[in-house]
């Protein structure tokens, strides 16, 4: 805990930014999710930045080269960019090294910790301004990837973090960005304050960010309304009255993926492999898929906000892939083909999570279309941790649930994440599905990924590895203080360089 | 002269003329310095009477009152709010039946004595609550004026309870009960004090009770009520040795004695009418062994000897049988 | 006097005791963190690692005996999901938010509740007693997040006179704690109308009129201050239900108080946390009780009196 | 005055149980059953249609017969949460103030525990365990609740027990069972019934916050308290979906209170105000 | 003739927070057949807490009750049941004392029921008698106890008393609570009753006129110890213990020529938590000397039937 916020100081050069959490709360990359890059990405910087296109633009690393089949990579480093702890000095290799090896640590509680740590191998620093990383298997996106400006690999001080011992997790965070701590009130604000002098990346506008977790969707929109707030996370079904209420609705395209998962289908494990589920059979899950009109699910629950989904993640190189169209006779006829012309019954999972207020009303809406074909599935709403254990607690499970399918910075790990028989989370696999992914990571020409990549995408979505539904923007409400701000690609919220109106 | 004259005080249960009747077309007057007994059982109205003259009814009773009550020649029943105040503690003052109830809880007994003494104008407030608790016969009553009333015996409380009622040196106290929940000693005890402190200050006595024996101790007139009205007044001692109204005899007759040990107490047949189904004419005749056709018509109070009345159309003929 | 005190502090050991038993075992039989913590794409190898080092893989009673000693100590183990902070850092940190609204609410309720009960006693039967009943009972029925998000857009939406949500300064407490205090408001009322019937029907009152006192004094005074009795009785239950209620408060008005961290820590599992803060508001119901039990004394003096 | 509002009360409560009851059969409309298509269709006079008077929630069901199940569901939840708590709550109460002695003290320390308990908390933890469902809210509700039968049943029993017709009873050698079962149970019943009346609100009010939070009825079913949990999001845009479940609970809530008030008028009046 | 129920130095102890209560001590006493015995005292002096011990509501700290001479806690299960039919109440409060739930039929019932062996009709035809005997109908049979009146209860409370065919009826200030024409009625049910069914009663009071009516024999009780006892007629007449004459002095009579009595009561009674050493009546009695404030005086019988336990009256002091 820091001091105390000071209050209705100059709000007028306060970013308002209210957000659904602050998830752990915690101040470095490797103390919990990447929700918190949210408001650590105003203090911590990238090796790596992405342009509008999603092209890799450089960061805190001036140039980068990859050798070895993708399996060496040397970074060279910014000179001369300063933390902002005078103590810290300019960033150093020692302290990029500090920063990758404390982020895939075994305690680290980042999100893809885990992956990197297998695919990290060593971290090198030749000098002062050199990082090589060799990694343990071929990576030929880390530098947009696992490096890069979307995920958590935020660049810290090593002296600092190792003076603050434990406590650095909530110590005030040290890095390059272009605003540091000024206050905070546990749970409820976080505020952020500009750094003197001109920053080498970004120009920021606002002299304070504050953060405000909110977790109400209804409190945002009022606050959003009251102009209390100028950025914030909405639901779908607020756009049109805040847009009405001349409130601007900026998106991120296509960031998320809400899917129905199916359990008990990872077929080439028999340990997690139910053979008695009405969709182990191929034309039932198929069935489902077409059972469902998801253009309409989109235009009236995602308010237009998206395009109906062919893979169960967001992955680039399946826009390629034809979504399932619409025909619920085509399901009637595969159901009877499989022997279910009476239907069957289901339990369909469903939960909220931040982003993600929709995906119970997703459920019954599924369930709505569902029952027409004789599909009788019952909602079961729970929370996230507890389908969670219980989807990554192995076993023949016998239940779907919906899911919200998150963007990876490599999404090769992503398609292994869901589809390998390693993962834990894996939702769908079969033998065929294990070969190619197994020629997909021993493939070292890049082409030829990505096209194998397409491949298991259609192959997944031939065998209808899951009931998939939307590929949906994430909107955010933003009032007229606010000039121009925009998001990239998920996880890249932008806020230091959000624009202020005259 | 009186001192307080009540003329046909009517009291119902609510505005509505059809509702039923606590107290009918009650008269009754106090003399300066007497004590007047009101007997009658449960439910004759007695409470109703002594409250209706300090306006203390609860407001269905209030709004249901007719008829006068007049003191100093003013009637109490008009009068608001800065008047009656004057009036009560002052003028009129009332002790009640429960001793356990009448003082608050939560407030020492200086508090709540010093509190009408204070009304009374007196400044010296500590010493005169003092010695308003010796007056009462109260042990150490400098220590126990710091005491709450749970922490006093039944005797003492009601004891506290005349010292209010008696603060402000009212000319006028009406008693209600105020011996009922007390043990035969106490209330022997509490009787010859009340006796005492009216002789020294000089103050009417309104005297409520079901207790002939009360009555006979400490009355000089006795008013007897029998649902709602009062059936015969007069002198204590022609009360008792002359009682002219059916019921007062039976009533009377009906009172076992430490003296005698008859085999059969002469009882009154039947019970006393609830409010709202009370007879017509006289409501004792149902009851009465002498009832007549001419009962079914409400008697009139009537004079039998210069201050006895009696409410009956056989009174003159029981005077001769 | 003493004897009251130490056989309100076994107890409130024994319930502390119990409630930490209830919570340990519910909270362990909803799945752990683990799930939670584990990067997308971890594996069979990263849960057992985090397990081993959570602690989770010991039998559950060792797991509580040693909870239980580390507690004594002082010691409520690191947070899970916020950064290994200290679990009861964390919950003290979020406790004054709380206890200052709740005690906002307490105090506007009991305010609003006694002055309407009042009101509808010496009115009773009257068309105002009927609407404070109705007004009351309004609270009574409309779920506390509805009116709190309604109050929301139309006081500091609509009008603009109040911040929608958030903590720092007096205006921020004005519609939480209304949105808190307006459950309670109706049975405070209740009771204080039907206490104060009582008081106004009894025989002390008919003496305090027989001296002849002013009518406020014989309301405000003498049937009021045997009114608040059992309003005190209930207090200790009010508290309760303002503790509980926030939960549901906080989160609509986004305040940084133990409700919504308790809420939080049972979605993240924050076993150190959820056990943290459920002692914590046990033992604040306790010493709730406890203070209820001392103004008792101040205010019933034939309390004082008892052993 | 007082009668008319009381005749009013028992008509509205008399309708929320027939509705409950035949309710189902006289919409035409299915409650679980809606089309994306029409959602959110405001109610017949503020622009909607005949089809559905009083709108369609968010996905597309129709609201008048949302409310009409939903009324079926929240009788439920309360006629059974009040006959578990009503029932444990009696029982410990009674038994406590029959028995008296350490028992009682246990007893009612228990009481207090119970009035502590941080409810809610509980609720998501239970929720948690094992999702929510229709059983683990009359759990977790009827543990909250059973406290105040059993404080008001142990008041009553100490009551009763000092009556001079159960020394009667006792001297004619009836044993204890029969005694509470044809003395004391009697007798203290109207007061648990003015409790159990006046909790119908509170059960109402309560489920509706834990759906808010998560844990109510499980959808697709309607309980109100879950419809304006649902509609809170459209305080604004769709006011309809969570207004009209809030009136009907405020209908039935003011309309029990009122019924419990007039009760305790009747039946005891020193209990007035110290229920729930 | 052996005494139907007698207690041997009787004694009841209350713990409380104060400390120990002697409710009652050291009391003994005979209820012969068809003899009737009546108990004054005032309020607090423990007659109701003698009463609860006869019926086994309660048990004695020291002493015992015997039933025809067997102590209470010996007899057998059928011997119980005879006792409970044996030995019936009436208790104070009408309004209490009727389960307001049962109707009358329901009500008299009850004792016969549980301790005797009769028959449905029996039991019904014996209701229907007893209803009668104290003077309401069988038609009154069915209805509940809130249509009657308090004088009509307390016939209904009489008449359960008398069901099972007792041989003692204990009746706890029946008629207190009642208003003086009612008081009078139940006074001559009790009586006739009495005689015609050939009861022995205890009858316990805080009025000595209305115990002088009721009973052959009186026991005056002061804070929990007898004090006097002797004929009913000799202790309202010619009273011997002071507290006995204070106790007459304090029962006015229905007359305003009545001479006062000689001793009028003085002071409080004392808190039976902390009774005066020696003679409990010291602290109030005009007569008393040193001894009574230390020894207790002990009760000695007279040649008259009665006992008195006062120092100054056995030493024939004054
Ligand atoms: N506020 C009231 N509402 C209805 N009835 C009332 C009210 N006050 C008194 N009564 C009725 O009026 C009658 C007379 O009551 P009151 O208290 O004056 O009698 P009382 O002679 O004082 O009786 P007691 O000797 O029992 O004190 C009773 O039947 C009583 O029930
Ligand atoms: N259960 C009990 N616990 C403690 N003290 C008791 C208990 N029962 C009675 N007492 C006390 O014992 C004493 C005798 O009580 P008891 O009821 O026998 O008196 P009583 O003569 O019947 O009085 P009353 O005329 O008021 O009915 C009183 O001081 C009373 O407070
Ligand atoms: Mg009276
Ligand atoms: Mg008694």
């Amino acid at each position: 805990a820091v001091a105390l916020p000071v209050m209705a100081q100059s709000e007028d050069d306060t970013l308002v930014v209210a957000l659904p959490t602050f998830s752990e709360q915690t101040m470095t990359p490797w103390g919990g999710s990447g929700q918190r890059k949210t408001y650590l990405d105003t203090v911590y910087e990238y090796l790596v930045y992405l342009d509008a296109e999603g092209n890799t633009e450089p960061g805190l690393a001036e140039s980068w080269t990859v050798e070895n089949d993708g399996t060496r990579w040397t970074f060279t480093l910014r000179e001369g960019v300063p933390f902002s702890d005078e103590s810290c000095g300019t960033v150093t290799a020692e302290d990029v090294k500090y920063s990758i090896e404390r982020l895939i640590a075994e305690d680290s509680r980042a999100g893809p910790a885990s992956t990197m740590r297998r695919i990290i191998d060593t971290v090198e620093t030749p000098d002062e301004r050199t990082v090589v990383v060799n990694l343990s298997a071929p990576d030929f996106l880390l530098d947009a990837g696992y490096f890069g400006e979307a995920q958590q690999l935020g660049i810290v001080c090593k002296s600092y973090s190792e003076s603050q011992g434990e406590a650095v997790d909530s110590a005030p965070p040290v890095g390059t960005g272009a605003y540091v701590l000024e206050s905070l009130v546990d749970g409820s604000e976080i505020n952020m304050v500009r750094r003197d002098g001109d920053h080498w990346r970004v120009d920021p506008q606002w002299e304070r960010i504050s953060f405000r977790a909110v977790p109400e969707e209804a409190t945002r929109v009022a606050m959003l309304r009251a102009g209390e707030a100028d950025i914030a996370p909405v639901n779908f079904d607020s756009i049109a009255g805040l847009e009405e209420a001349g409130i601007r609705i900026v998106s991120a395209e296509k960031t998320w993926s809400p899917v129905i998962r199916l359990g008990g289908v990872v077929q080439s494990d028999p340990e997690r492999f139910n053979a008695e589920l009405p969709w182990a059979d191929k034309r039932v899950r198929q069935a489902m898929n077409y059972a469902i009109d998801k253009q309409t699910i989109i235009d009236e629950l995602f308010a237009g906000q998206g395009t109906v989904a062919s893979g169960d993640t967001p992955v680039a190189a399946w826009d390629s892939v034809p979504p399932y169209p619409y025909d619920p006779d085509k399901a009637r006829d595969l159901l009877a083909e499989a022997g279910y012309a009476d239907g069957f019954d289901m339990v369909l999972k469903t939960f909220t999570t931040t982003p993600g207020a929709e995906l119970p009303l997703m459920a019954e809406a599924a369930a709505l279309y569902l029952a027409e074909v004789g599909i009788n599935a019952t909602i079961e709403p729970t929370d996230w941790p507890s389908v969670r254990s219980e989807w990554t607690g192995g076993g023949k499970l016998d239940f779907a649930m919906t899911h919200r399918g998150f963007p990876f910075p490599n999404p090769e790990n992503g398609v292994e994440a869901g589809f390998s028989e390693r993962s834990l989370f894996a939702s769908f696999t079969s033998d065929e599905l294990e070969a190619k992914l197994a020629s997909l990571a021993a493939e070292t020409d890049r082409a030829e990924r990505r096209e194998k990549l397409t491949d298991i995408g259609q192959y997944i979505r031939d065998e209808a590895g899951a009931i998939f539904m939307v590929l949906a923007n994430e909107p955010y409400g933003v009032g007229a203080d606010v000039s121009d701000w925009s998001i990239d690609t998920s996880y890249v919220y932008n806020f230091d360089r959000a624009g202020k109106a005259q | 002269m009186t001192l307080l004259s009540i003329r046909n005080l009517t009291v119902r249960l609510g505005r509505d003329a059809l509702a039923p009747t606590i107290l009918e077309e009650v008269s009754l007057d106090v003399m300066p310095g007497e004590t007047l007994g009101l007997v009658g059982e449960s439910g004759s109205g007695k409470s109703t009477l002594g409250m209706s003259v300090l306006r203390l009814t609860p407001p269905r009773l209030a709004e249901g009152t007719s008829g006068e009550i007049l003191w100093d020649g003013r009637d109490i029943l008009t009068m608001r709010g800065r008047d009656l105040r004057a009036l009560r503690g002052a003028e009129i003052s009332m002790i009640l039946q429960d001793p356990m109830a009448s003082l608050n809880p939560v407030f020492s007994i200086g508090s709540q004595l010093t509190e009408a003494l204070r009304r009374a104008g007196r400044s010296d407030l500590m010493q005169a609550a003092e010695a308003a608790l010796a007056e009462v016969r109260i042990p150490s009553p400098a220590e126990r004026l710091r005491s709450y009333p749970h922490q006093m015996s039944g005797g003492m409380r009601q004891r506290v309870v005349s010292a209010i009622g008696l603060a402000q040196e009212p000319r006028l106290i009406i008693c209600d009960e105020p011996t009922t929940a007390l043990d035969a000693t106490i209330q022997y005890q509490f009787l010859e004090l009340l006796r005492a402190l009216q002789g020294a200050h000089g103050m009417a006595m309104l005297f409520v009770t079901h207790d002939f024996g009360v009555v006979a101790r400490i009355c000089d007139r006795v008013a007897v009520m029998y649902a709602g009205r009062i059936v015969e007044t007069g002198p204590v001692r022609e009360i008792f040795s002359n009682p002219r109204h059916p019921y007062t005899r039976a009533l009377l007759a009906a009172v076992p004695s430490t003296s005698t040990a008859p085999d059969r107490l002469p009882v009154i047949e039947g019970a006393p009418p609830s409010i709202g189904n009370r007879p017509g004419g006289c409501a004792f005749h149902p009851r009465c062994p002498m009832a007549g056709p001419d009962c079914q018509r409400q008697p009139p109070m009537e004079r039998l000897a210069p201050r006895h009345e009696a409410a009956c159309w056989r009174a003159r003929e029981e005077a001769a049988a | 006097m003493t004897r009251l005190i130490m056989g309100r502090l076994a107890e409130a050991l024994a319930a502390l005791l119990l409630m930490s038993l209830a919570i340990f075992l519910l909270s362990r039989v909803t799945g752990d963190p683990v799930a939670l913590l584990l990067g997308d794409g971890a594996t069979a190898e990263d849960r057992d690692l985090l397990i081993a080092q959570l602690r989770l893989d010991r039998p559950l009673w060792e797991q509580y005996i040693s909870f239980l000693g580390n507690a004594l100590t002082g010691d409520f183990g690191q947070s899970v999901a916020a950064g290994r902070r200290d679990a009861l850092e964390l919950v003290l940190d979020r406790l004054p938010a709380s206890l200052s609204l709740a005690g906002v609410a307490l105090g506007f309720t009991l305010v609003t509740g006694i002055a309407m009960g009042v009101l509808a006693a010496i009115t009773r039967g009257s068309a105002v007693d009927l609407l404070v009943r109705i007004v009351a009972l309004l609270g009574q029925s409309v779920p506390a997040f509805w009116l709190g998000i309604v109050l929301i857009y139309i006081v500091a939406v609509q009008w603009g006179w109040l911040p929608t949500s958030g903590y720092g300064t007096t205006a921020h407490y004005i519609l939480p704690a209304l949105t808190m205090g307006t459950f309670t408001l109706a049975a405070v009322t209740r009771l204080v109308r039907a206490s104060m019937l009582d008081a106004l029907g009894s025989e002390y009152i008919k003496l305090a009129r027989i001296k002849g006192l002013p009518e406020a004094t014989v309301i405000l005074k003498h049937a009021l201050s045997n009114s608040l009795i059992p309003v005190v009785t209930f207090m200790g239950a009010f508290f309760a239900t303002m503790i509980t209620g926030a939960v549901v408060v906080e989160t609509v008005f986004a305040w940084p108080g133990i409700g919504r961290l308790a809420y939080e820590s049972i979605v993240s599992r924050d076993f150190p946390v959820i056990q943290t803060v459920v002692l914590v508001i046990t033992a604040s119901f306790i010493l709730a009780n406890f203070c209820v039990d001392m103004l008792y004394l101040a205010i019933d003096p034939r309390m004082r009196d008892r052993g | 005055m007082q009668n008319v509002t009381f005749r009013a009360a028992l008509v509205l409560l008399a309708l929320f149980v027939l509705t409950a009851v035949f309710g189902p059969y006289l919409v035409e409309h299915d409650p679980l059953k809606g089309s994306l298509r029409a959602r959110l269709e405001p109610p017949l006079w503020a622009g909607g249609t005949s089809e559905h008077l009083l709108g369609t929630d968010r996905l597309g069901r129709d609201m008048l017969a949302r409310i009409v199940s939903g009324a079926r569901i929240s009788l439920t939840v309360c006629v059974v949460v009040i006959a578990i708590a009503g029932s444990i709550g009696t029982a410990l109460g009674m038994l406590s103030g029959y028995v008296g002695g350490w028992l009682d003290r246990v007893l009612m320390r228990l009481v207090d525990l119970a009035l502590s308990l941080p409810v809610i908390l509980l609720a998501l933890l239970v929720g948690a365990v094992s999702g929510p469902s229709f059983g683990n809210i009359v759990l977790v509700i009827s543990l909250v609740l059973w406290s105040q039968y059993a404080r008001m049943a142990r008041g009553e029993t100490l009551r009763v027990k000092n009556e001079d017709y159960v020394d009667l009873a006792r001297t004619s050698g009836l044993g204890h069972v029969r005694i509470i079962a044809r003395h004391i149970l009697p007798n203290i019943a109207p007061a648990l019934i003015v409790v159990a009346t006046l909790q119908v609100g509170v059960v109402i009010v309560l489920e509706a916050s834990l759906s808010f939070l998560g844990v109510g009825v499980p959808p697709p079913n309607p309980s109100w308290g879950s419809m304006v949990a649902d509609g809170r999001s459209y305080v604004v845009t769709a006011w309809w979906v969570s207004l009209f479940p809030g009136i009907a609970i405020l209908l039935v809530v003011m309309a029990v209170n009122i019924v419990g008030d007039a009760l305790t008028d009747r039946i005891n009046p020193a209990l007035r105000g110290r229920t729930a | 003739m052996n005494a139907i129920l007698s207690t041997h130095a009787l004694g009841r102890t209350f713990r409380t927070r104060g400390g120990p209560l002697h409710a009652l001590s050291d009391v003994s006493i005979d209820c012969m057949p068809r003899h009737s015995l009546g108990v004054v005292g005032e309020s607090g002096c423990g007659k109701t807490t003698l009463n609860r011990l006869i019926l086994m509501l309660d048990t004695p700290t020291e002493g015992e009750v015997r039933f025809k001479g067997k102590p209470l806690r010996m007899l057998s299960v059928a011997e119980r049941r005879a006792y409970r039919r044996a030995v019936q109440p009436v208790f104070q409060n009408p309004y209490s004392s009727l389960n307001p739930r049962l109707r009358v039929r329901r009500i008299i019932r009850e004792p016969l029921a549980a301790n005797t062996d009769l028959s449905g009709p029996q039991i019904d035809a014996r209701v229907d008698e007893v209803l009668e005997a104290v003077g309401l109908t069988a038609r009154d049979a069915n209805r509940l106890p809130a249509e009657f009146s308090g004088g009509q209860r307390q016939r209904i409370a009489i008449a359960r008393a008398l069901a099972s065919k007792p041989e003692l009826m204990l009746l706890d200030e029946p008629v207190s609570s009642q208003d003086i024409s009612i008081r009078a009625q139940i006074l001559n049910v009790l009586t006739e009753l009495r005689d015609e069914y050939g009861l022995a009663t205890l009858f316990v009071s805080h009025d000595l006129a209305t115990v002088r009516f009721m009973c052959d024999e009186v026991v005056v009780i002061y804070l929990g110890r007898i004090v006097e006892h002797g004929p009913a007629n000799l202790i309202c007449t010619a009273p011997r213990h002071p507290y006995t004459q204070a106790l007459l002095a304090a029962t006015l009579p229905a007359d305003p020529d009545a001479p006062a009595m000689a001793v009028p009561p003085e002071g409080e009674i004392p808190s039976p938590l902390a009774p005066p050493p020696g003679c409990a009546y010291h602290t109030r009695c005009p007569f008393a000397r040193e001894i009574c404030r230390s020894v207790r005086p002990r009760a000695e019988a007279d040649e008259a039937g009665g006992a008195v336990a006062c120092h100054m009256v056995n030493q024939g002091g004054w």
